[in-house]
């Protein structure tokens, strides 16, 4: 399986097939439906400072090829994670990485030093990109002034490896990660969700209780793709690829797009079983093209 | 919770827009033990419009058979093409997910009510109870005599009350007006239909102090606790239907005040 | 036919269907299949100053609900359309709007002062928003300063109705909405499409000539109506939306969400008849939900 | 143009991978005149990754049964969902789109020259040349026996050279390596196939000063004109291969310098 194995900064994954924060609860939920030892990595659920209850029912409407969500980051808060499901998942032979969340920079700061006494999370993901929550949020990730804070102030407190997670809603993806691996980041992961919107036309109203949510699914593909392309070329720090991802084929054009690594979110809700068959696709894929060790298609297009 | 291939055993029509289907594991291999309240995820073949699985309910488990029965409404493309599934063809699906009906432990007068499709899981439930040697009474509503379902085989299992909104069969009106509510009282109330019915009917029980639980239908996108999407405020916060529920006892919810 | 009359400035169309630019050809491609005199208007191919030949082939990749182009405004040039084309097209009995294209302000300025001499053409839809063309296009849409600058300048030699296509390529629609609308502009436009990439696995290509291209079909539907929604909530201007409409209801959630016209522009690729069954779709649904006038429900989301 | 809905008369599956679809107007409506070297635009029904309809060659028109073939190769998902169409169900089709093969006002020596399922227009082609009373030859390439489709067919037609890359039909090797080619001059060829095929056969053409038309199977998203996603570079510029096309001499051509 050394032939699988992909480095974000210092953090080895054994392979590079990962699981979509908010899209995999705390990979329990899986544990019936795939060894979640075979996981590259599992980014937990949107972890906040304080518990948060999340957004009004409803909370998810259907799109062409896609959902919505305005979840809004319900979990029980850091604490909480800490006492009772990270000594229930620390032992699984995949690495842990927290998604950290908040409204202000403190509360980044503050989730992030909680999670850095954790042994066995060896990264934190910064949503800096949620867009269901009021405040705070995608805010931060919608501009290189707010990003760079949060990444400078956290990155002072963390010592491990740091992701960051960027929003798609910007003009100019590439900048604002530059402006992150300016302040020292190791990692991106990009896409998070597309701010959206539905509505029922016979009753007049949104279908999500925010009326706005976020965008998921295989109809961001081509968006997420071309986002990675771009800050491939604009950065030297490692990317976590993903949107849309459904299939090993997905999984590898974001790989030549320069992900070193790539996510699976949405689609886990309609195959739970798919980052199996991603991380089977892969070998098979290399197999075919003699391909001896993953990382040398990443970046790989041939433009 | 597994994912497996269903085939499809048959494809009955019931009425113009409800089908029973009966799927056995495509590999022969042996159902697992299953619980009224239950429900699968179907994936949706052939659709351009539908992405995500759709939830239904596990109508009937037929342990001899090894089959497991469905009973679909066609009210949008992703009913409609489950129902249009023909024997001998596969779905693939999701199984079995989420809590099930509290069985009673003692002998006593139980009402399982269900409003339209809504009925899908009191069939099982109410087999579970007769098994335990219970005889249950069942309340079944619907806008006519056609939208009230496998009659025959809720007759099998107990006394059967209806009610239609159009008074072609049993009593006219909506279930919570059905006599048998005022002339008896019961020790347990079951329901499951669309919403506004299951209101009236927690607020019946309520009243009445009768112990009631509902099978909610919230929209889901996975149906395994994964998602967050299908959450219900209850007492305890907000709950995911798909795990802690679909089945919730009236007294978490905030339905009542 | 009244109750379906909608106002754009002063320029009135006979319904709020019309066709977008680019896939719509001159509408005379659409003539065998539907009836162009029942249309509430219709924008035609992107026009330069200069004759344009477009970007190599392959132009196209199908996506997801949708579909990437790269076209790069292939045209004959503003003198060809109004010596050639414009006098086959005029007499239409439906609103005749050119798009104009440049990559300098002086190009937008010069093609529309050429469009502005042909009588049958009441307006012009400045395409601010082309990710196909190596300069300018997009480049105008995604600041505020340059949207503004090219509007300014355009406004001064067009007095006919100026619309301004918007791109959703950026963080803030709204605000190039506001910028373009203190510049005099009558009505905005969007969403152009959204830049994205698509790439063979096997091959390790991209599958467009230009690598990126422009996505457009119901994937971007939620996204789009996001758009309206919030540009809507901005200026007091009217609204043509559009962005993977395919059927009378997305046309109405499109007006909900404020839209005082909708543009049909990728479906009709789907089915060429598409926007008479949009037009009757409309009115079937003013009739069920007793509306007089179409204008009643633009905006009229309730949330 | 038109869009109509068809139903299948018929669908026969030719080998491993083509099928032979007949079909004719759903409303019984009389076909209209076509042209060989016409396409058509399929809806793909029932598929959740297929956006676009899918471009496919006007095989045949038997005015006598009202019905249009189509010979599809299934080659990823739309051309399969085709494929999959029974007998009885109705395909939605935008006909007759594209130009077609110049038909010659005169006798001579024609040859047309097809490479697997590329040989579909030129079954439709051979029988106008037949019926102006023209006997024209006929070359079709493939990679072995079984991918030489509809001979009888076409041997009805006129005489037929085959040449097979495993040498199991005609002879070993490819089309532009048949001996007739070396032993005949023909006045025209015609040729449809995969493009490496159709740029030798527009070489050999060309070096023979033989007048020569080729179809083009270039990406398509609109079929007719409106997407200019299809276009061909060409000595007049970029035209679109649906429209201006798919047929072009191959002096308008780049292909050769
Ligand atoms: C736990 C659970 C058990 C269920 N059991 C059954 C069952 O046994 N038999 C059965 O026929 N149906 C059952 N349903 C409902 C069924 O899942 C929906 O009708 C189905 O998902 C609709 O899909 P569609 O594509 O046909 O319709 P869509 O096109 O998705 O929707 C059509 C209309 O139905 C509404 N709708 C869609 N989903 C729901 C929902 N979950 N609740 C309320 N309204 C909805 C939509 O808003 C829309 O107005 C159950 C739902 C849940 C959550
Ligand atoms: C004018 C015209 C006439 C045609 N006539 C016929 C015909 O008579 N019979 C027939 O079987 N096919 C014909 N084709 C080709 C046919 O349209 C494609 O094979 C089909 O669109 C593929 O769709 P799919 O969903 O099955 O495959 P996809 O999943 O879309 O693609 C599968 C593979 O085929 C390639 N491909 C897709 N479309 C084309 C194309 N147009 N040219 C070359 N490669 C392509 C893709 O790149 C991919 O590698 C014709 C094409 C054109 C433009
Ligand atoms: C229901 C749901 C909840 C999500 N919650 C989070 C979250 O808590 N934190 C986060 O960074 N991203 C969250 N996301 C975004 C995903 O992690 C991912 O970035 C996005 O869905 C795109 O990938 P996909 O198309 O593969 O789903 C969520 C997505 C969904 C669908
Ligand atoms: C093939 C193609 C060509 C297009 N050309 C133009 C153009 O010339 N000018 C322009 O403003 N928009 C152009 N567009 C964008 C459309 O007008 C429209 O904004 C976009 O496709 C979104 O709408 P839709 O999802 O309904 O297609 C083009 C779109 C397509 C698919
Ligand atoms: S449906 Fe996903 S958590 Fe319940
Ligand atoms: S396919 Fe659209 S112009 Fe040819």
């Amino acid at each position: 399986m050394d032939r699988l194995k992909v480095n974000i900064g210092s953090l080895e994954l054994q392979n590079p097939v990962t699981t979509a924060s908010g899209t995999f609860g705390y990979g329990t939920e899986y544990a019936d439906f795939i060894d979640l030892n075979r996981l590259g990595g599992i980014f937990v659920k949107g972890t906040t400072l304080e518990p948060r209850q999340g957004n009004d029912y409803p909370r998810m409407a259907e799109t062409p090829s896609g959902m919505l969500n305005s979840v809004g980051l319900q979990n029980k808060g850091v604490n909480y994670f800490a006492e009772h499901i990270y000594p229930k998942i620390k032992d699984y032979n995949t690495r842990i990485i927290v998604n950290v969340s908040g409204s202000t920079v403190e509360d980044y700061v503050k989730c992030s030093e909680r999670i850095a006494d954790l042994d066995k999370v060896p990264a934190i993901e910064l949503n800096i990109s949620c867009p269901n929550i009021r405040e705070g949020g995608m805010a931060f990730g919608t501009s290189c002034q707010s990003a760079a804070n949060v990444t400078r102030a956290v990155r002072k407190v963390y010592r491990k490896t740091l992701i960051v997670k960027l929003s798609p809603n910007v003009t100019d993806i590439a900048g604002i990660a530059r402006a992150v691996e300016d302040e020292g980041a190791d990692s991106v992961s990009l896409v998070n969700t597309f701010l959206g919107m539905a509505v029922d036309a016979e009753t007049r109203k949104p279908k999500l209780s925010t009326v706005t949510g976020g965008l998921s699914g295989p109809c961001i593909k081509p968006i997420a793709l071309r986002m990675v392309w771009q800050v491939y070329n604009a950065v030297k720090i490692p990317i976590i690829g993903m949107g849309g991802i459904s299939n090993a084929a997905d999984a590898i054009e974001f790989m030549l797009a320069g992900s070193t690594a790539i996510q699976i979110g949405t689609y886990n809700f309609i195959d739970p079983a798919i980052s199996m068959k991603v991380v089977d696709g892969i070998t098979g894929y290399m197999d075919r093209h003699n391909i001896k060790s993953v990382s040398e298609i990443i970046g790989k297009l041939e433009v | 919770m597994k994912v497996l291939d269903f085939t499809v055993r048959s494809n009955e029509q019931l009425n113009y827009q409800n089908n029973l289907i009966k799927v056995t594991p495509a590999d022969n291999g042996t159902l697992p033990e299953m619980s009224p309240g239950q429900f699968v995820q179907i994936l949706v073949n052939n659709s351009g419009n539908v992405f995500l699985r759709r939830p239904i309910s596990i109508n009937l488990v037929d342990k001899e058979k090894n089959e497991m029965w469905l009973l679909v409404q066609r009210v949008g493309e992703g009913t409609r093409k489950i129902c249009e599934t023909p024997a001998g063809e596969t779905l693939n699906i999701i199984f079995p997910l989420g809590n099930s009906f509290s069985i009673p432990q003692e002998e006593g007068k139980f009402l399982l009510v269900g409003g339209g499709v809504g009925a899908a899981p009191m069939l099982f439930l109410g087999k579970k109870l007769r098994e335990k040697g219970f005889s249950p009474d069942f309340l079944l509503g619907g806008r006519s005599q056609r939208d009230i379902l496998q009659l025959s085989d809720f007759e099998a299992l107990g006394t059967v009350y209806c009610t239609t909104e159009d008074g072609s069969l049993g009593e006219k009106g909506f279930v919570t007006h059905h006599s048998v509510l005022q002339k008896s009282r019961y020790d347990f109330i079951y329901t499951c239909g669309p919403k506004p019915m299951m209101v009236a009917v927690a607020k019946y029980a309520h009243s009445n102090k009768t112990g009631c639980e509902v099978s909610l239908e919230n929209l889901m996108a996975c149906g395994f606790g994964a998602c967050l999407c299908c959450i219900e405020k209850t007492t305890r916060g907000n709950l995911c239907s798909c795990t802690d529920g679909p089945v919730f006892n009236i007294n978490e919810l905030t339905w009542i005040d």
